[in-house]
């Protein structure tokens, strides 16, 4: 049994992973950089160890220093939350080497989903609807060809892109002719890569995405869907469940197909599946993300469990102790992701935090990585809050959520909650319909 | 006591501005002090003289996001990495340097172990070792103070 | 159908009823004392009226005020929340002969029960045990001769005392003799009335309260108990639900009695009936409070419902929408309040919040009235927040609970966090014990 | 005394760029201190001239928990409570006063309704009205500012 784990990440999901491992009995250690010395999950944590400056290049990104860190505190477990090296398999087997449990799938497992075509064939031969793509593009001549092939609009990825980054929506093959080569010198600068492939674009599409886990045991449970089509320059920053487009029916068939898929594969802890919804109802398979996600409180809610705890079971040996039959969801739910940004330019906006009240009452949970009179320093991702509620109805979760907005005040630095207003006032998302 | 508001103003409106809590200008027998927020509990700080020392060691002194307070003011060896503080090669082996002993450029102070690697520490400067602050074999956190030195 | 509520009350509570009114596009009206210009409820209300000085007596208490403030902002009902006006059933006719709906009991149903004497008549009238006690006391030589015959300890209670005051427990004669005179002259000064009477004092009991909700169609729900045995000096600090202490069999035959009983005299709005559970396993009935109670979270969160919703649908003339039959609680749910108070010497701690992190994540519930940046006034109760968890078993939620306070950093201030963590860690308080 | 302005910017820019919450210089006889937020505690900032004002009217001027900003200092009439204004007895009748109107204590000034009763709100200073606040049949919150008046 674990009795210590170490939370190689800072902010809202340290704080969330610190929540279950206390309330399971386990010691946390927090890793932090020199600018986090009083950031939330430095004064949280049961041990803090100060791991470098405050490029993350040199801490929270630093292999040796989190692994030393481990050492020092003798951490049985990394876990690793999102970004940072959560998707790193090098940061996995460097921790196995060490006799470190690293919380999340395999190294190789990482591989395998890491990139895109390889992640592609993988679910095409498991079973898994892809959406019509080409193979990687020698040249520019040969991006025409293919793009001509696939029918326009198409849709230019890097294979080692992700989050949205390094993608263009072609329309014409002047356009491929135009962009290719910049595509490319993009892809080397930003991924390490400029191997290209293109992809049929989908108008309108929704973003769906299925929550699964593993065990060490064989079991696989896939836990329902979320929906996160409300998004930014492709960042996603609102996200439900259920969704509203899914039949009992479809989320069924769908449960069962990913279950069999990653059955055969032997998948292990957390993961999500990300799908295309196209306006006739056909599910596409995007890309698989191996790790927890940032709107996995929306599945807790509504399936009442609790994910991060799960995920320390699964790298602790033990079997998932889920029904044996697909849970249902339960009311629904919706997360506003909280960014310290200005919310029409959508620059960073850091700083101290003057005042602050987080939303509270009946159905209302915060996953917060800051507190009033602490700093956001300009460092890090933006994200320093979620809200997320949760209720019997859509309806209810829509009015819950436009009241919890109303009544969150965060001073000294700007947010995007104002942004969040607009797309809860918004008519369309009222109706579930597609909001660009 | 002549009272140039204008001046005063100027002053009111920079900390207005400004995140600052208080601003304090003296001339000859002048004094003039604007300060916002309320009174001050952390006893206050950098005495008359504290001059920024260059970097000591393999890394920069500390930067613990507070002044230090006026008896912490010196140059520090700090540890460049998490890991394990050693004073000497082995156990058997005698310390690398102890107080009071003359160190220069690229001599071995001591060695932090991390991921059962051995990282020789070595001086930047010249100077005397005036004390040593961490016990060896216990953890260090990066940029804890190792030593404390008198440049030369 | 309401439209405007103005709420007579501050901190958490004001802002508790703002929440239900908003998440059901209910306007709201926040009235607030000139030192509370700042307060949340005060920034978070559609609309805010200064009714007064920082004196209770001039702002809060004073009804020509808070009437006023509804006529210009044209309300259409005024909630009370607790403390304050509550209570109060001149306030409760007032409302009434100026058009506004009062939500809560009738007024002549706030003065059957809120006197204690005729409170005890009236329960004993409709069938509920109550404690054996005396008529009203003549002299010192009739409390001499009162208390012999109910048999010492006995204790000697002020008819119009509540929340602990004007309590004194007496164990001889001698003891009659030299208090009664004192104990006289100090309800006089306090409750404005020298009525004493004696009741037997029961040894180590458990505080247990059942919550009801009756509507304007003769409806009466009961829904399930509280345990508020944790107090200090007869003020609850920590409650939960449901009691460790009841079986479903208890439980369910207390509620047809209760439920009988409240039918009998149409009792309208929330309200909760106070009961001493003693070590035989009997329960005798203190006392009624018609209004909503601080506590009241724990049953919304086992029961699934939110209480001032329903008062609120109550006084706007609708029926109840509650299951036919009794509900059963889910889970268990635990209250601390947080007190801005010296953990140790209990004097009030007022002052600006210069740090606030309230704790989030799953089952956590938070119920604040101020803010990071806000000042808490010297002038007012010292409950500041509550925070409330919600887990499936007791054992779970006393981890989340022991978590939730371990993550609450409230600086610039003193509170009694330290004193609920000492009890948390009590084994007794794990064995579900009676706490001293 | 000379104060060297850009000097002084320059120093509150490197405080708000750091982490330190002090800057102090000195120089010969000069002296300059810049601080960021040390403290807590609730205190007033009285600006140069603020002079508080006596009572006016049949409620205290308002506190409002905020320092008076030198434009707002001055001497008025505020509600004793919540209510509705009205500036005549009747919608026929000409109002109470006008800007300009010499008052005297006792005088009423205008009427403010709260529950059906017409309260008439009277001076208590001698003084002429330079200033009406509030619109007739407009509501009015305790405190609210209704007339500034010149006392005499």
């Amino acid at each position: 049994m674990f009795e210590k784990i170490l939370i190689a990440n800072r902010g809202e999901i340290a704080l969330r992973v610190i929540r279950s491992c206390r309330e399971r009995g386990l010691r946390t250690v927090a890793v932090h950089s020199e600018i986090d010395a009083d950031a939330l999950h430095t004064r949280l944590a049961d041990e803090a160890i100060c791991i470098g400056p405050a490029d993350p290049a040199r801490s929270y990104l630093h292999i040796p220093a989190i692994i030393a860190a481990a050492e020092v505190t003798r951490a049985d477990a990394v876990h690793p939350g999102y970004g940072f090296l959560s998707e790193n398999p090098e940061f996995a087997e460097t921790c196995a080497q060490c006799g470190l449990e690293f919380v999340g799938p395999l190294p190789e497992q990482m591989r395998q989903w890491g990139d895109k075509v390889s992640a592609r064939a993988l679910a095409k031969s498991l079973g898994l609807s892809i959406i019509e793509g080409t193979e990687l593009i020698q040249d520019v001549e040969d991006a025409v060809k293919k793009a001509e092939s696939l029918g326009f609009p198409v849709l230019l990825k890097a294979s080692g892109g992700g989050g949205g980054r390094g993608m263009h929506i072609l329309q014409s093959r002047e356009e491929v002719r135009a962009i290719f080569e910049t595509a490319r010198a993009e892809s080397r600068a930003a991924f390490g890569s400029d191997a290209l492939y293109f992809e049929k674009f989908i108008e309108r599409p929704r973003h769906i995405e299925f929550q699964i886990l593993g065990d060490k045991h064989g079991n696989i449970h896939v836990l329902g869907e979320r929906e996160c089509s409300i998004q930014r320059r492709h960042q996603k920053i609102l996200e439900e469940a259920p969704s509203v487009a899914m039949s009992d029916e479809q989320r069924r068939d769908m449960s069962a197909t990913i279950r069999r898929a990653m059955s055969d594969v032997g998948y292990l802890s957390a993961g999500t599946l990300e799908f295309l919804l196209d306006e006739r109802g056909e599910l596409t398979f995007l890309e698989m993300n191996p790790r927890i996600q940032v709107e996995h409180p929306v599945t807790e809610l509504v399936m009442g469990l609790d994910l991060v705890a799960e995920q320390i079971r699964i790298a602790d040996g033990q079997p998932l102790e889920l029904p044996e039959h697909p849970l249902s969801p339960r009311g629904h739910a919706i997360e506003c992701r909280i960014n310290a940004e200005d919310p029409v330019t959508f620059a960073p906006s850091p700083g101290k935090i003057t005042e602050l009240h987080m939303a509270g009452g009946t159905g209302v949970r915060v996953d917060s990585g800051v507190y009033g009179g602490g700093h956001v320093p300009p460092h890090y991702d933006p994200l320093i809050a979620k809200l997320i509620v949760h209720a019997p109805t859509r309806a209810q979760a829509i009015a819950k959520m436009r009241r919890a907005l109303s009544e969150t005040i965060i001073e000294g630095i700007r947010t995007n909650i104002p942004l969040h207003q607009r797309i809860l006032a918004h008519p369309a998302f009222e109706e579930g319909l597609w909001v660009h | 006591m002549k009272l140039d508001l204008d001046q005063l103003r100027e002053l009111i409106r920079l900390l207005d501005e400004s995140n600052l809590t208080e601003i304090e200008v003296e001339h000859d027998d002048d004094r003039i002090r604007v300060r916002r927020d309320p009174a001050p509990v952390v006893g206050a700080v950098t005495s008359v003289g504290a001059v920024t020392s260059p970097p000591v060691g393999a890394a920069s002194t500390t930067q613990s996001g507070e002044a230090p307070a006026a008896e912490d003011v010196g140059n520090y060896v700090t540890s460049p990495f998490v890991g394990t503080f050693y004073r000497s090669p082995s156990p058997e082996s005698s310390a690398f340097i102890e107080v009071g002993d003359s160190i220069a450029p690229g001599q071995v102070l001591c060695i932090v172990e991390a991921m059962k690697l051995m990282n020789e520490i070595e001086s930047e400067v010249s100077g005397t070792i005036v004390e040593i602050l961490i016990e060896s074999g216990k953890p260090v956190e990066y940029g804890a103070r190792l030593f404390r030195v008198e440049t030369s």
